[in-house]
């Protein structure tokens, strides 16, 4: 089981591929992974975005996303999973976001996977800053949180 | 008792405040915590957590609680 | 858009990461990747599997496959997917089938991703015959067809 | 008219008939095909298509078509 945040930029199917290789993970043993990928646009509400600052409260973040990952490898009885999350500055086209889950069958991975994502977002303490060519905006649930401020200097 | 409080994201940047230690010799909840420091009603979808664990306005806090204060999270 | 029946074994991660360098799929543009991997197992039904014959309806399989592909892309507003489905002869821990979705928003390549997984399931032309210890069986519907023929020689 | 007739899988193996034409001067239905070649009444959950699309029992072939019938199908 792999849950980290992580400031330098990944590449997720090497992490998904390095994974498998985790002699944890049996070979044979499991019949179905599913994997999500959240990578940034360079568009957003109409604006074109340059960049993204991923604020987070180290400490409170890890220990909702071990939480989440507990919870979800019970009720689906997964036998591993990757939650690898960024943090920092980010360009689009980054990776956000990785969760991959393992599971003897189909239904049980992807519920998995789509389950952590549902929690991942709506308790993982992460706070998104858009860099536009205006001006910074705080993006809160999907939403700015404000009107971009003038342009400064 | 000491209480550690913390803002994040927007709400940092209004109050302009990133940590605080406050100090009291009286029963403390979250509540009591933000008036005294933010000195202003909370915004509608304040988020707080102690200790690492979301929890209500109404909590009622112990010595050494970190206390944190944030708008709504949008990881992912 | 890549739709293949394939009879070498794959290495999915690596042809997710392949993809996502073809100029189509423009960096930048996409939020979402949701991927899919079957892998067989060494275990069916109370036996150890210890190879799998993945028959197919060659034409048929790549007609349905395709049909599968185009309504998923108009129906989630898919950016981009893969269906790679292996036939031929299968071994414990061979990747099965991969299906990846891109698409601007976690749902719609979430939601396209597991709808190719089940029209795929119910309507691509594959049948599988297992090697047991004890001889073959056909496997149908998740249970096999009949009981393994008694062991031979 | 002439018509390919196809069978996979477990079927091709319990009629040992992989592909066979067969040739009809009157009009055939997939139900005929089957009746003529197969001589047992087909199995509940067999399944047909004509030309790469899945067809129901009753649909009438034309010159040239190609039939196959199959147990239901196991893939992904």
């Amino acid at each position: 089981m792999l849950i980290e945040i992580r400031k330098q930029a990944f590449d997720p199917w090497r992490e998904v591929s390095y994974h498998e290789k985790n002699p944890q993970l049996h070979p044979g043993s499991y019949g179905a992974c599913a994997a999500f990928v959240g990578t940034m646009r360079d568009f957003n509400l109409g604006e074109n975005v340059q960049a993204m600052q991923l604020e987070h409260y180290a400490g409170m973040t890890e220990h909702q996303l071990a939480k989440i990952a507990d919870q979800a490898l019970i009720k689906h009885r997964l036998l591993d999973l990757i939650i690898l999350h960024r943090a920092g500055t980010i360009r689009p086209n980054d990776p956000i976001v990785l969760v991959a889950t393992w599971s003897a069958h189909r239904d049980a991975a992807f519920g998995g996977c789509q389950e952590i994502m549902e929690y991942l977002k709506s308790k993982a303490t992460f706070w998104k800053k858009e860099t536009l060519a205006s001006g910074q905006r705080w993006v809160e649930q999907g939403t700015p949180g404000r009107p971009p401020p003038r342009r400064q200097g | 008792m000491s209480i550690t409080v913390r803002f994040f994201a927007s709400l940092r940047e209004e109050l302009g405040i990133n940590q605080k230690s406050v100090h009291h010799t009286c029963a403390l909840t979250i509540e009591d915590v933000w008036r005294d420091i933010a000195r202003r009603p909370p915004p509608k979808n304040l988020l707080c957590a102690v200790n690492h664990e979301y929890a209500g306005f109404g909590q009622r806090l112990e010595d050494g609680d970190e206390v944190a204060f944030f708008p709504p999270v949008n990881g992912g």
